[in-house]
């Protein structure tokens, strides 16, 4: 595969991923709604708030900093950059050599860290709330994802995301090993946790005492908030592909063909759409639970992570 | 050439505390005496890169000096010049910064006395490395010891100064007594008391003497690093030092604790069984997580940072000891990857942490107070220091671009190896440990979102933060040269790991090869886990940002910013006590580690005295339980009191009991004759 | 001949040994420095004895001095110290007469068996009294150690050098005369000393009881 | 100069001075500088013998060899000549004409007794200069009279006369031993007889009177037990008898002891001698490190720290060849440091007008010279680098690990910590802080800080360097004193 169609797979790769993540979170809201049998808003309605917001005049805090200003492109940017380096349609990753899980987990950490300082600029208390408490779950849910991830690193014999999915692809039994569940379980705890999905954070309030991510980005108005809520979505977008093709390896081309391509997006979409959907039900039967009771999921999962790199341990 | 280069090293730091002595007084005294400090860290980074970039090791002897222990006796090889390269770097800066920092204690204290023991303190820091026999390791070491303990003094106003300089320089006499144990016990049958010839000792002694010898320095090296349980003094004695001292001692001091470890540990005892490995694991895990967690709960700001040294040191150690366990296991490889990982650390740590104290230095010399809760706005009050301590969080959060990323990314890679260890202990020993680092990492990024945010983001908390001035020329040039070596360090990540590969593999004796990073673009760790391009990842990100900048503003609408008032639920008016302070920032972590913390709070309400619902002021006290001091130093203080109280006791004051000793002992000794037997 | 001269050295060395005693079992001042004059005497007539026997004429004259200086001189200071500052107010020892008699048979009965291996090594005649010797030795230390009147220390101490100038004496016929009379001077002036020390102490403590003495703790 | 006259200046200079003190009036300047010239020409005189020695020579005098001066004999002279002439010039300045007459009369006599027993080959002779030491310095410890200096003054001469008495009956003993063996000769009680005898005298009697010799001898020397004198005489003297009695009078007691044992050492060649050695020393350093920690006056601190270095030299003394070169090396450092500091606390106490650690502050502040001397002679007493005291320690350690002792040395070094600890501490609390009220600021009389300045330099002198000179007298006297 030579070197420019493996750029301008990349570059299609996250225009795709950049196009889907809104129509993700329309998605999930319109089968929450439906479930919840209201009409609720179409699956494109964030698109059309994105660019509502893009036109819209920007309104800034007196009190905050340049960073506050800032800290919306690195957002931004760093999840873009994980979508980059993840296998979302071919495996012989383009930009493997770039970076591996670990650099994917420190990008999401370094926008966190930024929305964060964000938060705390225009010196509102709710800002400095939910940065505290995003901090928090961000920190307690690291150690997680790095030992779910490396329970399938160890596996694949390699901390690169391509080469994963490609072992995992040509040994579909290892797919279903004990290790791999686990490791699914306990992403998937950390996916609701990072991401401000309900048991966590509901998406949904902005009833001051229980927001985490909103609290954060209460502040921002026009093309600022623009970006942070397309942010949030690909990160959702990232989670989500890193569940469906880790796990669910099949559909993945291997060759560059234009009919693989294609039949890799369609079943990438269909994934989404299946995860999406799971995640809606999980939502609509779970309600929030309180702030300090959130370490405990964490550190259920985090023992879920230990398990599965045990597992895969010993199946070596 | 490396000779002429150790006299100007040496010659400059002579020079710059000799001027400091005589003219110390008025500005020519102190920019000479700083001129020489930076001559002489500039010599010693020239020296210690000339030998690093394959230059011949040299020795050099002054056998007359010292003569009955030994002589004076110098040998630069990799490991040492390593060392040398990394004082140097930051003594450069931290000297600049000293002269703008050290006016404020113009009219109180001796400025001769402060620039005589800065000088003293680099140029003994500078020797340590070189030592190659115990005399002259030892004179080098009580010199640092000595200087940084006068410089921690400058500021003998503050009782609390004072306490910290007993602190710091008890556990440093406590640690030197296990050094001398160390070499000596080593040393016991040799003919001298060269590294040489402990080397040649060392080979020829039992598993039990090494291991006593290991232990030994592990104590007296680990006091010097701040490994748990012996860090208590760290946290004392940072804040109490005159900012540019703190970052040099946090900077660089601490890391000669890694350096002797290394040295005694795989140089002179040339590795050893595997318990050793999993003992520095299972320390540096523990100094890691504990040094953060407290860290968190610290609201003065050096104290973090102090606290955050000994999180970096645990790290440091974690490598260190996988290094010195895949040793033990015959994994060359690995073994090599880990100490490049260490040491690569130890360079990064120098540079952000030794930025921070500046920086905090800075804040300090601005608003008077360490205290975060009286920070606040300082962003746009010290527009240099803000982005200065900016880049340091991000780095020393181990966030992308930055170095401190690429340390921690290579930290996790060479503990990877480890979980595929056959023996199941190590396995699971690498499991929790890879857990702790993650859990680290996190928490760190927490502590200096808490450190910047509440010092520097929104509006100021007193009256001092609000009429902070930007500190003067010198003291942001050193910020500035701080920043650089940081961003330096993470753009020339390639070169450097290849150094610090070398080095690693001079360490782990002849047969270990360094460790082959696939050098291009990116590069391919041995075990050939995993790829990463450090240049990628820089540029893709700050190219990233740019792209954005340049779409969004294409897309987005042409009118003006508007400025309004943050949304406080329709009240009117902000005032900065409305903001999150230190204390609430973590006070949700404080919940969820409890159980380590032990947090006792006490809040007094007084009410208005018309009616009980409206509330006059509320005080809020927390504190956490300090685990160390309460349950091991309060308990072997109080048993040493006890000791001294009852040999006290013997000096009552009766003739007749003195003149009963006398006799005593003579029938005692008597007896002793009677039992042993005449022959 | 032989057996004659052991027995007088015998005699000369336990006359000596009980004055002791009879420190340790009368009270008052004016009753040790009887004691004291007693043991000197009894030293005296050693030396002269040994002196005698062996022929060295030097002995007659350490002989001399020592029952001037001990027997006549120091005495007479002491009574002059007893009567011009006064045994005062009896001072009670801190071991009742019983325990310390008790405790001087004791200690006789040490001296015998630390010097059992030393004098089995001697063939001079007078060697059987060395024993009574380290035995006087002991017993005046345990005066020093027990009784809390300053004098009765002062007088304890010079108890301890008769004992060590009768070892000397019995055991190597009298040490060289030079040296000999180095000790003696040590001994006058030391006395002298502790002398001008009395009446410090009675100056400014207004009494004699070492126990008042314990001002310097720590 | 011929070697009698070298002798004659030694032992003369000093009896000439105390005459010289008695006969003139206590205030005439022409007094003060005569004793402090006679002083200086013992110290001259010493410094000859010591070089006449250093060449190869042994330098004897007096009747049938009285006095015999060997490399021990120097390097102790050379102390005791260079203590008393510091004591002699400083000391009488701070004290009142009156006490400066006994005090230069009493002074002089010491330093006399003290050559005399250094001096002397006849170990009896030696015993009654030490005795004589006792008598001569203990007139000066109650030189302003007061309730502690009367009661430390009668506990100094009392337990000492008493201790030494026991060192004459080990004396006896040996010499009963002697005559045992070889019959009563002239010239029996000299040590070089003695010495050569040693071989044949019998074990027992030999390990008896060793006994008998280390109670008495330790006594003098501020060994534990029998240290409990040392710091109410030490502490209520005035500062330079206390100089000298810190200073040197300990080494003296400590050459005794080191004369007699290397007689001991070859008549019993068990490890009886070396095992009592370590025993006591390490009793004495145990003790005195711990009763640092609660002092309150820091001259009790000084002779709390004297007891722990003379009890690192009486264990150094049992640690083979190296141990007694370390411990000889550190005898010197000692004597330098401990007087300086004396003298020191002298200048702290008149200025500050108490010795209570509490009520003394800012130290830096109110006399610059004398806080930074006084910090330097800590520092050196606590064993850190720059100063001699480090090196001589590392040695000794070096010497008892290399003899296999290394739990005793881990217990020595943990003890030297505990020190270390209780003496910077207390150091602390007076040098920093703001100086109490009523104290005058700024340095008076500058004029007696120049020899205590000569002092740290010596002292760092031989920190860095070993002079060959020293090395050469060091590795003589290891060759008399081991077998």
């Amino acid at each position: 595969m030579s070197a420019a169609s493996g750029y301008a797979l990349a570059l299609g790769q996250a225009l795709l991923c950049l196009a889907l993540a809104p129509g993700l979170i329309g998605l999930i809201r319109w089968l929450k709604a439906r479930m919840q049998n209201r009409r609720g808003a179409p699956v494109w309605q964030p698109y059309l708030e994105l660019r509502k917001l893009l036109a819209k005049e920007t309104v800034v805090s007196t009190n905050a900093s340049w960073l506050f200003r800032f800290a919306p492109y690195v957002v931004f940017t760093s999840t873009l950059g994980v979508v980059l380096l993840l296998p979302v349609l071919a495996v012989p990753l383009p930009l493997g050599a770039a970076g591996d899980l670990l650099v994917a987990v420190y990008l999401l950490l370094l926008g966190t860290f930024f929305l964060a300082l964000a938060g705390l600029d225009p010196g509102s208390p709710f800002g400095g709330m939910g940065s505290s408490r995003e901090m928090t779950v961000a920190a307690l849910a690291e150690p997680t994802i790095a030992v779910a991830m490396f329970a399938l690193a160890l596996g694949a014999g390699s901390t690169n995301l391509g080469e994963i999915v490609a072992r995992a692809m040509a040994r579909p039994a290892e797919a279903v090993s004990p290790g791999y569940l686990l490791a699914f379980t306990a992403l998937f705890i950390v996916t609701l946790a990072e991401t401000g999905r309900l048991p966590v954070d509901n998406p949904a309030t902005h009833l001051e005492l229980t927001m985490i991510h909103e609290a954060m980005v209460l502040e921002y108005s026009g093309r600022y908030l623009a970006l942070v809520e397309w942010a949030a979505a690909l990160k959702l977008l990232v989670f989500f592909t890193l569940m469906a093709n880790l796990f669910v390896p099949w559909g993945v081309a291997v060759q560059l063909g234009a009919g693989a391509l294609l039949l890799a997006t369609l079943t990438y979409v269909a994934k989404l759409a299946a995860l999406a959907a799971v995640v809606a039900v999980f939502e609509t039967r779970m309600a929030k639970l309180r702030l300090f009771r959130v370490p405990e999921l964490l550190s259920v999962s985090f023992v879920l992570a230990l398990l599965a790199i045990t597992a895969s341990f010993l199946s070596r | 050439m490396a000779a002429t280069l150790l006299a100007v090293m040496v010659g400059a730091y002579g020079a710059g505390a000799a001027a400091a002595l005589l003219g110390g007084g008025h500005p020519a005294g102190r920019a000479l005496s700083t001129a020489g400090a930076v001559a002489g860290a500039g010599a010693g980074l020239l020296l210690g890169s000339q030998v690093l970039a394959g230059g011949p090791v040299w020795t050099f002897a002054a056998p007359d000096v010292v003569g009955l222990a030994g002589g004076i006796l110098l040998r630069l090889d990799a490991l040492g010049a390593f060392f040398l390269v990394l004082v140097g770097m930051v003594a450069a800066p931290a000297a600049l910064y000293g002269v703008g920092y050290s006016t404020q204690y113009a009219g109180r204290y001796s400025l001769r006395g402060l620039g005589a023991a800065l000088n003293l303190f680099l140029l003994a820091t500078s020797l340590v490395p070189l030592a190659d026999n115990v005399v002259t390791f030892l004179l080098a070491w009580e010199g640092m010891s000595l200087a940084s303990y006068f410089l921690v003094l400058t500021d003998h106003d503050e009782p609390e100064t004072v306490g910290a300089g007993n602190w710091y320089l008890g556990m440093t006499q406590v640690g030197l007594a296990f050094l001398l144990a160390a070499f000596l016990g080593l040393g016991a049958a040799a003919p001298s008391l060269d590294f040489a010839d402990l080397r040649v000792a060392a080979a020829g002694s039992t598993g039990a003497a090494r291991g006593a010898v290991f232990a030994l320095a592990l104590v007296g090296f680990g006091s010097k690093a701040g490994l748990i349980p012996l860090h208590v003094w760290l946290p004392r004695a940072h804040p109490a030092a005159p900012s540019h001292v703190s970052a040099l001692m946090s900077g660089v001091m601490i890391k000669l604790g890694v350096y002797g470890l290394l040295r005694v540990g795989l140089d002179l005892l040339g590795g050893g069984p595997p318990w050793w490995g999993v003992l520095l694991i299972v320390l540096g895990a523990g100094s890691a997580v504990l040094g953060v967690l407290y860290a968190l709960m610290e609201d003065d700001i050096k104290r973090l940072l102090a606290y955050s040294s000994v999180e970096n040191v645990g790290m440091i150690i974690l490598g260190v000891g996988a290094g010195f366990l895949f040793q033990a296991l015959a994994m060359p490889g690995p073994a090599a990857l880990a100490l490049a990982a260490a040491l690569y650390h130890t360079l990064n740590h120098a540079a952000f942490k030794g930025l921070l104290f500046l920086a905090a230095g800075s804040v300090l010399h601005a608003t008077g107070t360490r205290n975060m809760n009286r920070h606040g706005g300082l962003i746009r009050r010290l527009p240099w220091t803000g982005p200065c301590f900016l880049l340091g969080a991000v780095a020393i959060a181990g966030l992308p671009p930055l170095n401190g990323f690429f340390s921690e990314w290579l930290l996790f890679q060479s503990l990877l190896p480890g979980i595929g260890v056959s023996s199941p202990v190590v396995a699971v020993l690498m499991v929790l440990a890879l857990g702790m680092l993650a859990l680290t990492a996190g928490l760190a990024a927490s502590a200096f979102a808490k450190a910047f945010g509440i010092t520097f983001l929104a509006l100021p908390r007193s009256a001092g933060a609000a009429e902070a001035h930007e500190s003067p020329l010198s003291m942001r040039v050193g910020m500035v040269g701080l920043a650089a070596a940081c961003v330096g360090l993470a753009l020339g990540a390639l070169p450097v790991l290849a150094t610090t590969g070398a080095v690693a593999a001079g360490l782990l004796g002849p047969s270990a090869e360094p460790p082959t990073f696939a050098l291009g673009l990116s590069f391919r760790t041995p075990a050939g886990l995993a790829r990463m391009s450090p240049a990628a990842v820089i540029v893709g990100l700050v190219g990233g940002v740019a792209l954005t900048w340049l779409v969004v503003r294409a897309l987005a609408s042409r009118r003006p910013l508007r400025f309004a008032d943050t949304w406080g639920c329709g009240r009117v008016g902000q005032s900065p006590r409305m903001e999150y302070t230190a204390t609430a920032y973590a006070e949700p972590l404080r919940r969820v580690f409890s159980a380590v913390y032990r947090p006792t709070e006490d809040v007094t309400v007084d009410h208005h005295p018309e009616s009980r619902y409206f509330v006059q002021s509320i005080a809020y006290r927390a504190s956490i339980l300090p685990w160390f001091e309460r349950y091991l130093y309060e308990p072997l203080l109080a048993w040493v009191a006890r000791g001294g109280r009852r040999a006290l006791a013997l000096q009552s004051g009766s003739v007749h009991a003195y003149l009963a000793y006398v006799v005593g002992a003579l029938v005692i000794l008597l007896g002793v004759l009677m039992v042993t037997g005449a022959p | 001949m032989e057996s004659l001269f052991s027995q007088l050295a015998m005699l000369g060395s336990s006359l000596a040994l009980i004055a002791s005693f009879l420190l340790l079992w009368r009270r008052g001042i004016p009753a040790y420095i009887d004691a004291f004059v007693l043991q000197s005497l009894a030293l005296g007539a050693t030396t002269a004895l040994v002196g005698h026997f062996t022929g060295n004429p030097e002995l007659y004259l350490v002989a001399g001095l020592l029952t001037a200086i001990k027997g006549v001189g120091i005495p007479l200071l002491l009574r002059r110290m007893a009567r011009r500052l006064g045994s005062g107010r009896r001072v009670p020892p801190y071991v009742n007469t019983a325990t310390s008699l008790l405790v001087g048979g004791l200690l006789v009965l040490l001296a015998y068996v630390v010097m059992r291996p030393v004098v089995q090594l001697s063939q001079l005649p007078t060697r059987a009294g060395m024993p009574l010797a380290m035995g006087l030795i002991f017993i005046s230390l345990f005066v020093v150690v027990s009784r809390r009147h300053a004098l009765t220390q002062v007088i304890g101490f010079l108890m301890l050098e008769n004992g060590i100038a009768l070892l000397a004496v019995l055991g190597t016929y009298g040490i060289p005369l030079i040296v000999e009379i180095g000790v003696f001077l040590d001994v006058l002036m030391g006395f002298l000393v502790m002398q001008i020390f009395v009446y410090q102490i009675h100056e400014t403590f207004q009494s004699l009881d070492v126990e008042q003495l314990n001002r310097l703790r720590r | 100069m011929s070697e009698p006259t070298l002798f004659l200046l030694l032992l003369g200079a000093p009896l000439a001075a105390a005459l010289l003190a008695a006969v003139g009036s206590s205030a005439s300047r022409a007094v003060a500088a005569s004793t402090g010239l006679l002083a200086l020409g013992a110290l001259a005189a010493a410094l000859g013998l010591a070089a006449r020695v250093v060449e190869g020579g042994v330098p004897t005098w007096g009747p049938g060899e009285l006095f015999r001066v060997d490399a021990l004999s120097a390097v102790l002279a050379v102390c005791v000549a260079f203590v008393s002439a510091l004591a002699v010039c400083l000391g009488p300045a701070s004290e009142t004409a009156r006490h400066a007459r006994t005090f230069r009369i009493f002074a002089s006599l010491f330093a006399f007794t003290m050559l005399v027993a250094v001096t002397t080959n006849n170990v009896a002779v030696m015993w009654v200069a030490i005795e004589a030491t006792t008598i001569t310095s203990a007139v000066l410890v109650p030189l302003q009279v007061s309730r502690a200096s009367v009661e430390a003054s009668w506990k100094y001469i009392l337990i000492g006369s008493v201790g030494i008495a026991l060192a004459f009956v080990g004396t006896v003993l040996a010499y009963f031993d002697f005559v045992a063996l070889a019959g009563a000769r002239e010239s029996a009680l000299h040590w070089t007889v003695l010495m050569a005898a040693a071989p044949a005298l019998h074990p027992a009697a030999m390990q008896l009177a060793f006994v008998f010799l280390l109670v008495g001898y330790g006594t003098k020397a501020g060994l534990a037990p029998m240290h409990t004198w040392l710091p109410d005489a030490h502490a209520e003297a005035p500062a330079a008898l206390s100089a000298m009695m810190s200073g040197v009078l300990l080494a003296v007691a400590l050459y005794a002891i080191v004369r007699w044992k290397a007689v001991v050492d070859l008549a019993v060649d068990g490890p009886l001698p070396d095992r009592l050695l370590i025993g006591l020393g390490l009793l004495s350093l145990a003790l005195a490190a711990l009763s640092l920690l609660g002092q309150r006056h820091y001259k009790r601190l000084l002779a709390y720290s004297s007891i722990e270095h003379t009890g690192l030299m009486c264990m150094g003394l049992a640690l083979g060849p190296l141990g007694v070169f370390a411990a000889m090396l550190h005898l010197i450092n000692h004597t330098a440091a401990k007087s300086m500091m004396f003298l020191l606390s002298g200048r702290i106490r008149e200025r500050y007008g108490t010795a209570d650690i509490r009520h003394v502050s800012g130290l830096l502040r109110t006399m610059p010279i004398t806080g930074g001397l006084f910090v330097a002679g800590t520092l050196a007493l606590v064993g850190l680098p720059p100063f001699g005291l480090f090196l001589s320690k590392l040695t000794l350690l070096r010497a008892g690990f290399a003899a296999g002792h290394a739990w005793l040395m881990a217990a020595v070094l943990a003890l030297l910590a505990v020190a270390f600890v209780a003496f910077v501490g207390h150091l602390n609390r007076m040098l920093y802080g703001a100086p109490p009220a009523g104290v005058a600021t700024g340095e008076t009389g500058r004029g007696a800080l120049v020899p205590l300045a000569a002092c740290a330099l010596v002292l760092v002198w031989l920190g860095l360097v070993l002079p060959a000179p020293l090395e050469t007298l060091l590795d003589r006297i290891v060759e008399i004193t081991t077998r």
